[in-house]
């Protein structure tokens, strides 16, 4: 079996050329969507279009943190998508869980559940910062560069597997097989760490305050 | 009812989270007939990231960078409340000047949230150059933000005590000379929006809602003065100087769709008059009134409510300090908790299936303040 | 010989021209809704782009043979219709009375597309191509009506010889006789082209992309195919039957002229409610379209 | 400044609820306490004498006392006075009658504080229903006894993920980088 590639020459530029992103808003990113669209930025110059379902789209945005409910619609869009299919993740809350690093329903590390092509940081990224990473997605595609959803076929057990651990992939997976196998695999460890997780925690009575700081 | 008309197969069938027609990431279950919706269910939740469990966990003056991620298309009057609620519990006296630039903010922040509201119930009826407009206008109102508090969307310029820094010099030349351009460009966004035949064929008499069930169903602020009804927490519940400034409360008397999208066009005339007079009769002096070491800062135990009137509705705090270092508790009363669960589960029964977007955009529901 | 050896270049190369020249009208489209929305635009040949990155994607979802079946009897179904269509005073099939065939044919594409969504089975789909054969009601009847007072008018039913009985100059079309059996025409014209006020089956806002939710991939590029020669076919039935046809760069100029007075009103219109559509067909554009065939059996 | 208007509702509350220990808070806020059983009789009264806006149900967990406090916020709009009335219910077990036949939008707040709190709401049909949390099956989240700081660095342990994600050499692409 050769190794699948990234589309390069005329299929690659014309994948550069025209990106379809799905409309999907999963967070405060999206709120820097519109003006980028819209009159003052015009991403349409660049051939990005909304598109509003994931079968006709090429460009995943995940604008923003992800609550584990969004991740399995997400994941499900993702996988519904034709190839070849690219995923940019915008703001600090994709790369390592941003300013919700201690909430009880956000991930942390996106590309952990999902190969991410390029990251926009910011919290959240202006639009002339999302302009850029699009121009940078645009030539690496033109290039061949970009080759996510290869990852993501090559290493599906890692990946299925990373999702398995917080959440249900069974309901959420279009290849049920291999979702019910992990699944079913991962429970043991799953169930422990969940144990570890919701330890009850002693409420102190006594004051909350950092050791070693002055009075 | 059997017989002939079984014909009409019944749909189920989710609109979001990933559809084009849902304000931010939400979704709608419609059990449909033919075209006619028998029964609606709201499902939110895909935003919750905890926010009243996290800020029980950072000191009281880490919440000011947080709080402005509840609501993302209005985050100001977040801040505000947060800070008003933190004040009242600790004592802690605002300077005048402060104050003046709390409404500014405040009613800067309703003028943007109207315009992408305006934009946003244009585009789900079809009508996409209102929101190219209104959008690529906007961006002119955040630059002013940016210039004053050094971002485009989340500010995280009230603090307790104040606000974080004092007006630019020339801000105020500005701030009027971008007021002037979208005063001068409303007269183009009527023609454009309620003018159209179209519009009106497609908003007036549609998503009706009566006066007496609005008030006691928890409708709020615009949508509730749609009804014909004057309320208005700047003038019932007054607070920051509000007291001191002369402005109309508008109402219609539609309670349609219609109503609701002319109520915010009319309050953006509203906030530029109410941003003007801030900026003639804003007193010099000093503008922060620092609390202290924020580590060791200790709010005296009590509790408190506080509400502002944001571009939505009501926004209230429910604080509660049991003396520490960090908050003990708040809670966060969104005005989408009302309108975007009960009362388009409501409103949406025996409209027609193209109306769901649209009449969810009318009610301006905002998903992360239901999510927190 | 010589004349059948030109018929048949004519019909290798002429739907190249018209998908072609069909792209970069959509093209143009979305570069003048742009300008009025205050943007800079894409470039005029996007949709060209579009095409070819649409068709080099790979496994599109399939749901079965019907599913598949859909966009191409979509597409075949605009392809022979664009055979009865004279381009540049040069019609492959010409005879009398197939003005009634390209009726005909026109349904033939979106029932193809019905029974393509049917297999998809996607709410959204099924809802979307319920709406498009609703508003083809609507608006077929007017377009028949329209059609009847220039047949009755000219007294022939074949394109070219209606043509014909325009040549001779701005004065000789029929738009000014028949002023407002145009009017209803192009009023008919905008719920074909599936232009605002009349874009419900594909509203996003809606329902998704209607009919095309479910296909990706090559499906939707040759759904674009479609929709390309599909503005040049029916904005060339008003082109021919009104502006008097013309030569292969005028009948074109022609062709986008009418487009472009579409695009305008869809700039600036939401849309209409389906139920509201079809009313509104069936009551101003079909009342105009009735007075003008009136008139014309009276005047004749 | 005059605390006549909260004076009223004060001596409006005495009146009917003898065992009510209402107290003016500041201008335009009052304060009554409650036993749980005597909330929805309150509640009625008070929608019966002009308090129409019903705010919210706010949930405080008192974990020192095993309690948890509910607050239920009510406003008039012509006397323009808002009225928290507290209760405690206790954290294991604890129950409320809903107010779901006075306001109807109580019960999007009543199913909330279920999620949240893990009190039960007696008559509210919707309580089983998910309403924010899907398939969660720990504790109520907002509860004191439950760390997020901890649940967050257990659950979502990245240490060994990442290390996998290494020696599978995943990466996602860098080229920017080398400019």
């Amino acid at each position: 079996m050769t190794k699948a590639k990234p589309p390069k020459g005329l299929k690659g530029w014309a994948q550069g050329r025209s990106l379809w992103m799905l409309h999907f808003c999963t967070g405060c990113g999206a709120i820097e969507m519109p003006p980028t669209m819209t009159s003052r930025y015009d991403m349409e110059r660049f051939g990005i279009t909304p598109m509003a379902t994931p079968r006709q789209a090429d460009l995943l945005l995940i604008t923003g943190y992800l609550t584990v409910k969004t991740l399995k619609r997400v994941i499900r869009s993702y996988e519904q998508m034709p190839e070849p299919k690219y995923v940019v993740g915008f703001g600090s809350c994709t790369v390592n869980g941003g300013m919700y690093w201690d909430s009880y329903n956000t991930i942390k590390r996106l590309d952990l559940y999902l190969p991410i092509d390029l990251y926009i940081a910011g919290c959240m990224p202006r639009p002339e910062a999302i302009i850029d990473g699009f121009t940078e997605l645009i030539e690496g595609i033109k290039k061949g560069k970009f080759d996510g959803w290869i990852r993501y076929k090559e290493n599906l057990e890692y990946y299925k597997r990373n999702q398995a651990m917080v959440m249900d992939i069974r309901k959420w997976s279009l290849d049920a097989e291999l979702a019910e196998r992990i699944w079913n695999e991962v429970q043991e460890e799953r169930r422990k760490r969940f144990e570890r997780a919701t330890v009850k925690h002693v409420y102190e009575l006594a004051e909350r305050i950092p050791e070693g700081l002055p009075k | 009812m059997n017989g002939k008309n079984e014909i009409i197969r019944e749909f189920e069938y989710f609109i979001g989270p990933q559809h084009p027609g849902i304000t931010g990431n939400f979704s709608i279950k419609l059990k449909a007939k033919g075209d006619v919706i028998l029964e609606a269910e709201a499902r939110p939740g895909y935003l919750h990231r905890g926010f009243e469990k996290l800020m029980e966990q950072r000191h009281w003056i880490k919440n000011v960078p947080m709080v402005c991620r509840i609501c993302v298309p209005d985050p100001d009057p977040n801040e505000v409340l947060y800070a008003m609620g933190v004040e009242e519990l600790a004592g802690l006296e605002v300077p005048e000047r402060a104050q003046w630039i709390r409404v500014m903010v405040l009613e800067m922040s309703r003028i943007q949230a109207h315009l992408s509201y305006l934009g946003g119930i244009s585009g789900a009826l079809g009508l996409y150059t209102a929101p190219q407009w209104m959008t690529g206008d906007r961006d002119y109102l955040l630059d002013r933000f940016e210039e004053l508090t050094g971002a485009r969307v989340y500010h995280i310029y009230t603090t307790p005590g104040g606000v974080r820094r004092d007006l630019p010099e020339g801000f105020e030349d500005r701030l009027r000379e971008t007021l002037d351009y979208i005063e001068k460009r409303l007269t183009d966004y009527y023609r454009l929006i309620f003018d159209n035949p179209v519009f009106q064929k497609r908003t007036i008499g549609v998503g009706t809602m009566d006066p007496d069930w609005a008030i006691e169903n928890g409708v709020t602020g615009p949508n509730l003065r749609a009804c014909g009804i004057k309320a208005d927490v700047r003038i019932d519940d007054p607070y920051l100087v509000y007291d001191q400034i002369e402005f109309e409360v508008p109402t219609e008397t539609g309670c349609d769709m219609f109503s609701r999208a002319m109520i915010r066009f009319q309050e953006i005339q509203q906030s530029i008059n109410i941003v003007r007079q801030v900026l003639d009769r804003m007193p010099k002096g000093p503008f922060l009134n620092k609390p202290g070491n924020p580590l060791m800062w200790r709010v005296p135990a009590g509790d408190v409510y506080v509400r502002v009137e944001s571009s939505k509705g009501e926004f209230g705090y429910y604080i509660v300090s049991d003396g520490g270092v960090k908050p003990y508790r708040v809670h966060v009363r969104g005005p989408s908790m009302t309108h975007g669960i009960h009362v388009i589960e409501t409103l949406l029964v025996g409209q027609r299936v193209a109306d769901v977007s649209p009449i969810m955009f009318s009610l301006d529901i905002c998903p992360p303040d239901i999510d927190r | 010989m010589n004349a059948v050896g030109l018929n048949i270049t004519w019909i290798i190369f002429m739907p190249i021209l018209v998908i072609i020249i069909g792209l970069f009208y959509l093209g143009a489209a979305r570069k003048i809704t742009a300008r009025i929305q205050n943007r800079y635009g894409p470039p005029i040949y996007q949709n060209i782009i579009d095409v070819i990155k649409l068709f080099s994607k790979k496994n599109p979802t399939n749901h079965g043979v019907m599913f598949s079946l859909g966009p191409v009897m979509a597409f075949s179904g605009m392809l022979i219709s664009l055979l009865f269509i004279p381009i540049g005073n040069k019609a492959l099939l010409s005879f009398n009375g197939d003005i009634i065939v390209l009726l005909y044919l026109l349904v033939i594409a979106p029932l193809g597309m019905a029974l393509g969504v049917g297999e998809g089975g996607n709410p959204m789909g099924t809802i979307g191509i319920a709406r498009a054969l609703t508003l083809m009601l609507g608006y077929e009847v007017v377009l028949v009506i329209s059609i009847i007072s220039v047949i009755l008018y000219t007294g022939s039913a074949s394109f070219m010889e209606i043509i014909k009985m325009q040549s001779g100059g701005v004065g000789h079309w029929f738009i000014w006789p028949l002023f407002l059996s145009a009017l209803a025409m192009d009023m008919a014209l905008q719920g074909m082209l599936g232009e605002k006020p009349f874009d419900q089956p594909v509203a996003p806002h809606e329902v998704a992309s209607g009919p095309m939710v479910e296909f990706g991939g090559k499906y939707l590029g040759l759904l674009q195919l479609y929709h390309a020669i599909g503005i040049v076919v029916e904005t060339g039935i008003f082109v021919n039957l009104f502006l008097g046809g013309g030569t292969l760069f005028w009948w074109f100029v022609k062709s986008f002229a009418v487009f472009f007075v579409a695009l305008l009103i869809n700039a600036v219109m939401p849309r209409f409610r389906i139920g509201q559509a079809f009313a509104f067909f069936w009551t101003y554009p079909a009342a105009i379209g009735l007075i003008g065939l009136i008139l014309v059996a009276i005047l004749k | 400044m005059s605390l006549e208007k909260e004076q009223k509702v004060v001596d409006l509350i005495k009146v009917s609820f003898e065992d009510a220990e209402a107290e003016i808070q500041r201008e335009r806020r009052v304060k009554v306490k409650v036993a749980p059983n005597r909330v929805f009789p309150l509640v009625a009264y008070l929608k019966g004498n002009g308090f129409k806006h019903f705010v919210a149900i706010s949930a405080v967990d008192w974990i020192r006392d095993g309690e948890i406090e509910l607050v239920y916020h009510l406003w008039n709009y012509d006397e323009k006075v808002h009225v928290m009335i507290k209760t405690r219910v206790p954290r294991d077990g604890g129950s409320m009658p809903t107010l779901k036949p006075l306001f109807n939008q109580a019960e999007t707040y009543e199913r909330d504080i279920h999620e949240f709190f893990g009190v039960h709401f007696e008559g509210n049909e919707k309580l089983d229903r998910e309403f924010i949390l899907e398939d969660w099956d720990g504790p109520p989240p907002m509860r004191k006894d439950f760390d997020t700081r901890l649940f967050s660095a257990e659950f979502y342990d990245q240490e060994d993920l990442e290390s996998e994600a290494l020696r599978l050499k995943i990466q996602p692409y860098k080229g920017h980088l080398k400019k």
